[in-house]
């Protein structure tokens, strides 16, 4: 069934009686080209563009819960590519240039709202590393701008530029940043997958992997053996406990938990995305009219889907130095998400030694903006058994040769990414 | 107006009435009310509008469940948008305005969306608006947005203050109920340390709002006798107006105290509200259950409400929200609504009661085995349509419903730590399930719905706390108390075409989560997400469950076979401003200031934050009117003459023992066991990956005791690496370090006439000459008749420089000093501007060089590396990446152009090379204008740099649309071969 | 979080500094054969497991001490806190 | 020729200790200690407690302890160290006077201008603590002492007489914001 205004005028007019289940609940299959492991944002992105580019239409994704229960499902909804390395800079463009035509391309309203990604820099250092951020985003045909103190409180008027400890001495802009509607993004890939053959298989768990000397054959799951020629495993927040059952033990990650929180449904005060350069605090206003915001990780292993108060005070924080004006409004809702947070804060996209059997993790809390460019590259990994271009330096190998893409420059340190 | 639906009694104090505004009319309340119990006895009904659909609302509840009765509460930069009425404390003046709607409450512009709801249904925005794809920005999205959205914010700073503290008790025990009262009277006369915090401003929970005695007392009067006892027991504190917020890891609780909200503004220096960290040994969760509407078309009509709050309006605050009520009920307990309300004098119209079976009521007209299947009175209910037992239907009239679909109990707080909460089908309702370490459940809230079981448990809670903490409990002896069943047969919602509300704010209706179920969001939390349920201010309190319900009638499967939400704090939403305390604005975080910070401010110093620290950037001299002119100045007196500079920011760790050489020597890359008592050396300390961590000096004073230094911004850092490798790695070393950052005031003085200046305060018997204190040198000296004091020949600036340090309480007097003894030679004192200029004319690496992917090689210090010794960092440095040919180095830029000035942030792009990344050959650190030379400069790293001296190139700045042409120097601009240092 | 200091009792984990996996302890030998691959062993790889954790928290805001606390990631009870000198020597480290 | 006297400020920049009173409790800033912190030497652990015991002529307290003779008092502040307080006056060269006393069985640091200490004095103690760190101060009893943090800043909080009088010293940089943070605090609470 295609979406659109007169289907949804039709249906209105005739009680709603003709819409049909946005995909398929269908029985797993004895065997599959390729299964992806995880049915979150990037899983299902990857069966969609499998399908929709790479020709693969017998794929399963396996999802232990509900389709969309991961990071997907629980993240602040930013899309940005201002990044500075040449390892990640093409990667994320290339994923925000599929983030412009997303719902045209799988008929689905996933809300992609480029309202611009404001971050603030409160030192001349600060300013220099933006600039020169900024500049390696231009060079790679990237927009971007530089503001200055006026130039931002025009932007945004009601930061505190009067008390503040840390002055606001501009910030580096990307308009073509912004937000989406994080759900509709899994859904609208699990329908556009479904629409093309790609089995969704909820309520699915992996228990194990069959490998023989050496090579992949199917997963054990919850709802028995199902054999595949390659699997790949998108389940970034739980690759350790994923591929500890293939076997691989050691990973460059850590699993650590995210917060983030919405405030009550507001009349709409903020222009776009904001982020504060000398405290952990970043924010935007959802379509419902909720404050939507978080900042750092509480800092220490889990894979408790909860945090603690010190990371919400501190987020809180934040807010109350940059933007005052927010104090009475209230915070509705605390959740956490578990990350697999990378030894340099870059995400994998790789095989493994395990032949047939592919990875795709580490995406720290950059996961959310990457899901487009992840499926597309993963797919195309797993159907040509090559890197896409703008990923080839997302390998394990790269922390072995000393070339690790370190945007944050703080080292095998993975909390402070 | 009068208080036409005023009754007599209630817990108010009627010697105290209140003048309050809503939407600008004036009205009279009395002290004890809430905002709605006031506007209620005021025949107010109608008091907001929904969010989607703007249908006209009044209240349904009477606590922190509400979804409908939500307010603007007070004016200006006070405005709280989304404040329910239901629990705001009526106070003279109060003034509340009404939210989202276009027009007036009563005449919304936007209730347009009502009539065309069936094109609004859940999840149609998913499935429209994409074409064409232009429109998506310029027209559909301003459209939603503009649409979004309830209160608003004044945009005014919150000018209120909120503390954040800490308490410590054995027995933490949340709500004052019956249950929680009867917990805290056991722990209290057992000794315990105990914390009781309720929600509301009277304790006593639902004792208040009910007619049944506890012994001979009436349930309020128990309740204030039970206060009034724990209020005398020392060990015993009584939080009221306090929300517990949170339950987090190890029984750490969050509360909200709301300390001022029930007066107009928060006395002077007093708090808005504080926010409690409540570390607790055991908790009772005593919170209560909350009850839960039967949904029936137009079941959301103002005057359509909840039989328990009907109750309580009635009994606790003597206001009716009507002359005529019904009630409609599929138990017991909404019988005692019908019963309370006649002894009110209040006329009950009928008693539709859904169960054929229910025992009889007497007192108003009972019709068993009805259901109500309308309602009527867009703006206030008029009457409701009833199909009775029979099939016929019938309109009954009357101005207000009392509806009861059994009890909820509140259960949330044994979820925040992920535990799930397990199905009663007798109460036909979730209880608690697994429990947080420490945690346990009385009362309602463990689904002990009489006031005998509530005490009872609550009683048994407590003892079962305290023999965990091992303390003999002392029973509290119970009164005798009701003790009915509350005999509930569950009915979600009425069957028919019409719209009938799960979640009011949101406008979720039944047909939404059938029509979720038909598109195939069937997990509870695709259900949420799809239709928005429970997603609104009220958090699901009174929806989610019945949303559960009519999803599994749909799939057929039982309630807790469909799953249950998983509960998330804060339990009720709390200001953002009380989580951050008094750590905000300008009081963020603390501010560190430097010995001399009083002298530079009188000298009208220009401060700059330096991490914590404040230091003088420049210091102005009359008539300087661009800060470069302050700036040059202080850089070429400097070099011409003297100038100095307060370095105290820098770390100082204190380096003792005897193996405190051979840590220095692993930590740093380049050695340190050979270096002299009395000289000082750069060390370059690498992080384990072989990226350069930070850098500084190191002063040997004594055979066991070293000074090392490390930059202001990684004094912590260094000083957490330092004690992780002395106790972690080489658990025997005998070296003791300690930080002594601020013990020392400590100055630069740096110029050809250093050693001039300083040899008129350093005392005689001390040589400083060239010879007798060459440079690196150091040595412990006294000042100024005495004074004990360090002196370091280290030179930042490459011109002849000290540092000089003398115990912080004397670093003003010394300034004061040495500007006195410079007066001869023009000293000036120099900022940190001029301390970068100097910096960077001299080549010198800093934060900006030092940005954690810069290795030795990077650096141009690879040879110092020492590979004859074991140090952290210096095995990882050998990896293929990071020693590559191309690799990036650190050197020195002009314009080729002298007129042009660099950018730090340039890009370095080759000759004919077109600027894109694939061309990028590097970038710009750090820039400065050199007085010195006269012309702009910078540092930067550029690939296989080393090699390209004299190489041009084009700095390009993008951003700006700007290039310049620069040279390709060594890094020392001035004094390459470092002889002033020398001299 | 609550931290049981063998020293100074339970403490707030707001007072510490998270560093990682307690395996950071076991600091390979620079001269053995394959030093780069035993420290990028080191570094770099992580068991993360999915329960029982050993790991390093500096009580900065405290005594200053390196703590060995054996954690459950999943739930995040504490089973044990050592001083992480302790467990450095027991562990054979020394100068 | 040197002729410049230097003239010390307090932490807080003024000439003469500072003090603000409340209902129930008064802050005072503290300028006439010296400090200096004691840190035990490896392998001879016997000869250094017989030193320190000889020395102060009491026995070094254990952990969160504070023990008091003479003109000494020492505070626990880590693993086998400790912070020696003694009168300014007489003791302004503390490090140089504990090293004689120590010779190599210690690390001997000066800390005197290291911290800024404010005293506490008053039953509004507690209610003003209580909003400003997390210790639990029903339990705390005299002569102990605990490093905390008050609003971000690390603090060392000494009980001198519980409920009564404490004793907080932070890094003297940042003593205007510890003193901003208890003078808000006590007129908070009292």
């Amino acid at each position: 069934m295609r979406y659109s205004g007169f289907k949804v005028i039709k249906e209105a007019l005739t009680g709603h009686k003709g819409w049909t289940p946005a995909w398929r609940d269908p029985e797993p299959k004895k065997h599959y080209d390729i299964i992806i492991i995880g049915g979150g944002g990037h899983g299902l992105a990857t069966a969609y563009y499998l399908a929709k580019i790479f020709g693969r239409a017998n794929v399963a994704v396996l999802e232990k819960g509900w389709i969309g229960g991961g990071n997907v499902g629980r993240n602040t909804t930013i899309i940005r590519s201002n990044y500075l390395l040449d390892g990640n800079e093409p990667f994320y463009e290339f994923s925000m240039k599929l983030w412009e035509n997303l719902e045209q391309d799988f008929n689905y309203n996933a809300m992609v709202s480029q309202r611009g990604v404001l971050n603030l820099c409160h030192t001349d250092a600060q300013r220099d590393a933006m600039r020169r951020r900024g500049n390696a985003m231009r060079l790679n045909g990237v927009d971007a701008e530089l503001l200055d103190r006026e130039q931002v409180r025009q932007m945004a008027p009601f930061l505190n530029f009067d008390n503040a400890r840390f002055p606001i001495k501009g910030g580096l802009l990307q308009p073509r940043g912004g937000t989406v509607r994080h759900d509709a993004v899994a859904w609208g890939y699990a329908r556009g997958a479904d629409q093309r053959g790609v089995d969704i298989i909820q309520n699915c768990e992996v228990t194990g992997f069959k490998i023989e000397n050496g090579k992949v054959l199917g997963v054990e799951t919850t709802r028995g053996f199902i054999g595949a020629n390659k699997i790949g495993c998108a389940v970034a927040g739980s690759s350790g406990k994923v591929m500890a059952q293939a076997g691989i033990h050691r990973l460059p990650i850590e699993s650590h938990v995210l917060q983030a929180f919405v405030s009550e449904g507001l009349k709409p005060l903020l222009p776009g995305v904001i982020t504060y350069g000398a405290g952990h605090f970043y924010v935007s206003q959802s379509d419902k009219g909720g404050l939507v915001f978080g900042g750092d990780i509480d800092g220490y292993n889990t894979y408790a889907q909860r945090g603690n108060l010190p990371v919400v005070e501190d987020v809180c924080e934040g807010g109350m130095s940059l933007m005052p004006m927010i104090g009475r409004a209230r915070l509705l809702r605390i959740w956490g998400g578990i990350m697999d947070m990378s030894m340099d804060g870059s995400p994998i996209i790789d095989r493994t030694d395990i032949d047939g059997l592919y990875f795709n993790g580490g995406w720290c809390y950059g996961g959310f903006k990457a899901t487009p460019a992840s499926g597309w590259c993963f797919a195309h990994l797993l159907a040509n058994d090559q890197p896409h271009s703008v990923a080839t330096a997302y390998r394990f190998d790269r922390f072995r040769k000393g070339l690790m893409i370190d945007e944050k420059g703080m080292g095998a340190q993975p909390n402070l990414h | 107006m009068s208080q036409k639906n005023r009754l007599s009694g209630g817990l108010l104090n009627r010697a105290k009435p209140l003048n309050f505004t809503f939407d600008g009319a004036s009205y009279q309340g009395y002290e004890g009310d809430t905002l709605a119990s006031a506007l209620l006895a005021n025949g107010v009904r109608l008091m907001g509008r929904s969010f989607k659909y703007h249908r006209p609302r009044g209240p349904i509840s009477s606590g922190s469940e509400e979804p409908n009765a939500i307010v603007e509460l007070r004016t200006g930069a006070r405005q709280e948008p989304n404040t329910r009425a239901t629990i705001a404390e009526l106070f003279e003046g109060l003034s509340a305005k009404s939210q989202n709607h276009v027009g007036s409450l009563k005449f919304d512009f936007l209730a347009i969306n009502d009539r065309l709801s069936s094109f609004f249904a859940a999840g149609f925005y998913y499935k429209t608006f994409m074409w064409p794809k232009a429109f998506w920005e310029k027209l559909y999205e301003p459209m939603i947005r503009r649409a979004a959205g309830l209160g608003s914010l004044s945009m005014q700073d919150d000018p209120d203050h909120y503390d954040k503290g800490f308490l410590h008790c054995d027995l933490l025990v949340i709500g004052a109920g019956p249950a929680g009262l009867a917990a805290a009277l056991t722990a209290g006369r057992s000794g315990a340390r105990v914390i009781l915090a309720d929600e509301d401003f009277t304790p006593g929970g639902r004792l208040n709002a009910e007619t049944f005695t506890l012994g001979d007392a009436s349930g309020a009067d128990w309740a204030r006798a039970a206060i009034a006892e724990l209020t005398s027991l020392p060990n015993v504190r009584i939080l009221t107006r306090t929300v517990v917020i949170g339950a987090f890891d190890h029984g750490i609780y969050g509360a909200l105290e709301r300390v001022s909200d029930h007066i107009a503004t928060p006395a002077s220096g007093k708090p808005r509200q504080i926010l409690w960290r409540i570390y607790s040994q055991r908790a009772v969760l005593a919170a209560g259950a909350t009850e839960r509407p039967i949904a029936f078309k137009n079941n959301d009509r103002p005057g359509v409400m909840l039989a328990g709050a009907m109750r309580a309006y009635a009994n606790r605050w003597a206001a009716t929200p009507g002359q005529t009520v019904a009630v409609f009920t599929n138990n017991d307990d909404g019988l005692r609504t019908a019963s309370d309300l006649l002894a009110k004098g209040v006329k009950v119209a009928a008693v539709i009661d859904s169960r054929a079976d229910g025992p009889a009521f007497t007192g108003a007209e009972h019709l068993r085995g009805a259901v109500v299947t309308d309602a009527k009175g867009r703006l206030g209910l008029s009457s409701i349509k009833v199909k009775l037992a029979s099939g016929e239907t019938r309109q009954i009239a009357t101005e207000a419903l009392g509806v009861s679909g059994g009890w909820n109990p509140n259960v949330h707080l044994t979820c925040h730590q992920r535990g799930l909460p397990v199905w009663n089908a007798e109460l036909a309702a979730f209880v608690p399930g697994t429990l947080p370490v420490g945690m346990v459940v009385a009362g309602a809230a463990n689904g002990q719905l009489s006031t005998a079981g509530a005490l009872a448990s609550g009683a048994a809670a407590a003892g079962q706390a305290l023999e965990g903490l091992g303390l003999t409990v002392k029973s509290a002896d119970l009164p005798q108390a009701e003790d009915a069943p509350i005999r509930v047969t569950p009915l979600w919602y009425v069957p028919h075409k019409g719209r009938a509300w799960l979640d009011q704010q949101n406008d979720v209706t039944v047909k939404d989560v059938k029509l979720a179920h038909q598109e195939g969001f069937r997990s509870v939390e695709h259900l949420k997400r799809y239709t928005t349920m429970g997603m609104a201010t009220d958090q699901g309190k009174t929806s989610n469950i019945s949303g559960l319900a009519v999803m599994a009638e749909m799939t057929g499967k039982s309630i807790p076979e469909t799953g249950t939400t998983i509960y998330r704090p804060p339990y009720t939403p709390v200001p953002i401003a009380a989580f951050a305390g008094r750590s905000a604005g300008a009081d963020f975080r603390p501010k560190r200031l430097t010995p001399s910070h009083k002298w530079a401010a009188e000298q009208g110093a220009v401060f700059v934050e330096v991490g914590m620290w404040m230091r003088a950037q420049w210091l102005p001299k009359a008539g300087e009117t661009h800060w470069r002119q302050s700036v040059d100045r202080e850089v070429l007196a400097t070099r011409g003459s003297v100038g100095i500079c307060d370095v105290t920011t820098l770390g100082k760790i204190d380096v003792q023992g005897p193996d405190a050489a051979e840590f220095l020597n692993r930590i740093y890359c380049n050695p340190f066991g050979k270096l002299p008592v009395g000289k000082v050396r750069y060390g370059l300390m690498l992080r384990e990956d072989g990226m350069a961590m930070d850098d500084g000096t190191t002063a040997r004073l004594a055979e066991d005791h070293f000074v090392t230094t490390t930059t202001t911004a990684n004094a912590v850092g260094v000083y957490r690496h330092m004690e992780f490798c002395r106790q972690c790695l080489w658990p025997d070393l005998d070296v003791q370090i300690i930080s002594t950052t601020e013990a020392w005031a400590q100055f630069s003085v740096a110029g050809p006439n250093a050693r001039n200046l300083l040899q008129k305060i350093v005392d005689p018997e001390h040589d400083i000459s060239n010879e007798a204190f060459p440079y690196m040198g150091c040595g412990e000296i006294t000042v100024c008749g005495g004074f004990r004091a360090r002196l370091f020949r280290i030179s930042f600036s490459g011109e002849l420089a000290y540092e000089i340090a003398v115990p912080t309480r004397y670093g003003d007097g010394l300034v004061r000093a040495m500007m006195e003894a410079g007066r001869e030679f023009n000293a000036v004192v120099y900022g940190t501007e001029a301390l970068g200029v100097m910096r960077i004319e001299k080549g010198h690496a800093a934060g900006n060089e030092l940005n954690g992917t810069t290795s030795a090689l990077n650096l141009g210090m690879g040879g110092m590396v020492n590979k004859k010794k074991d140090s952290i960092g210096s095995t990882l440095s050998e990896r293929e990446g990071m020693n590559q040919a191309e690799a990036l180095n650190l050197v020195g830029f002009q314009p080729v152009d002298p007129s042009k000035s660099l950018l730090g942030g340039m890009h370095f792009i080759n000759q004919g090379a077109e600027a894109n990344a694939r061309n990028d050959q590097g970038y710009m650190t750090s820039v400065a204008f050199s007085p010195s030379l006269g012309h702009s400069i910078g540092l930067g790293y550029l690939k296989n740099g080393a090699a390209r001296k004299g190489e041009t190139l084009r700095a390009v700045n993008p951003l700006a649309g700007e290039e310049v042409m620069v040279k390709v120097v060594s890094a020392h601009f001035v004094d390459p071969e470092g002889e002033r240092l020398r001299g | 979080m609550i931290i049981n200091h063998p020293l100074l009792g339970p403490r707030d984990s707001q007072e510490f500094v998270y560093l990682g996996d307690a395996s950071l302890i076991d600091r390979p030998d620079w001269q053995a054969e394959g030093a780069v691959d035993a420290f990028y062993e080191y570094l770099y790889q992580r068991e993360n497991p999915a329960g029982l954790h050993q790991e390093l928290w500096f009580h900065e805001q405290g005594d200053r001490s390196w703590l060995v606390v054996t954690r459950n990631t999943l739930t995040h009870e504490i089973t044990k806190v050592e001083l992480a000198r302790d467990v450095a020597r027991s562990r054979g480290r020394s100068k | 020729m040197a002729d410049h006297r230097l003239k010390p400020i307090t932490q807080l920049g003024g000439d003469t200790p500072r003090k603000d009173s409340f209902p129930g409790l008064t802050i005072s800033e503290r300028t006439d200690t010296a400090l200096a912190s004691l840190s035990a030497r490896q392998g001879k652990p016997a000869q250094f407690q017989a030193t320190a015991k000889a020395f102060f002529g009491f026995d070094l307290p254990g952990a969160g302890r504070v023990a008091t003779g003479g003109v000494y008092t020492a505070i626990w502040t880590g693993q086998d160290q400790w912070f020696i307080e003694a009168p300014f006056a007489s003791h302004e060269d503390i490090a140089p006077i504990l090293k004689k006393g120590f010779g190599d069985t210690a690390s001997i640091t000066e800390q005197t201008d290291g911290w800024g200490g404010f005293d506490l004095q008053g039953q509004g103690c507690i209610t003003t603590l209580e909003i400003l760190c997390n210790l639990d101060l029903g339990k705390m009893a005299a002569d102990s002492a605990s490093r905390t943090v008050i609003e971000h800043l690390g603090c060392i909080l000494i009980c001198r007489e519980t409920g009564q009088h404490y004793t907080v010293y932070g890094g003297r940089s940042s003593a205007a914001s510890l003193h901003h943070a208890l003078v808000t605090a006590a007129r908070s609470a009292l």
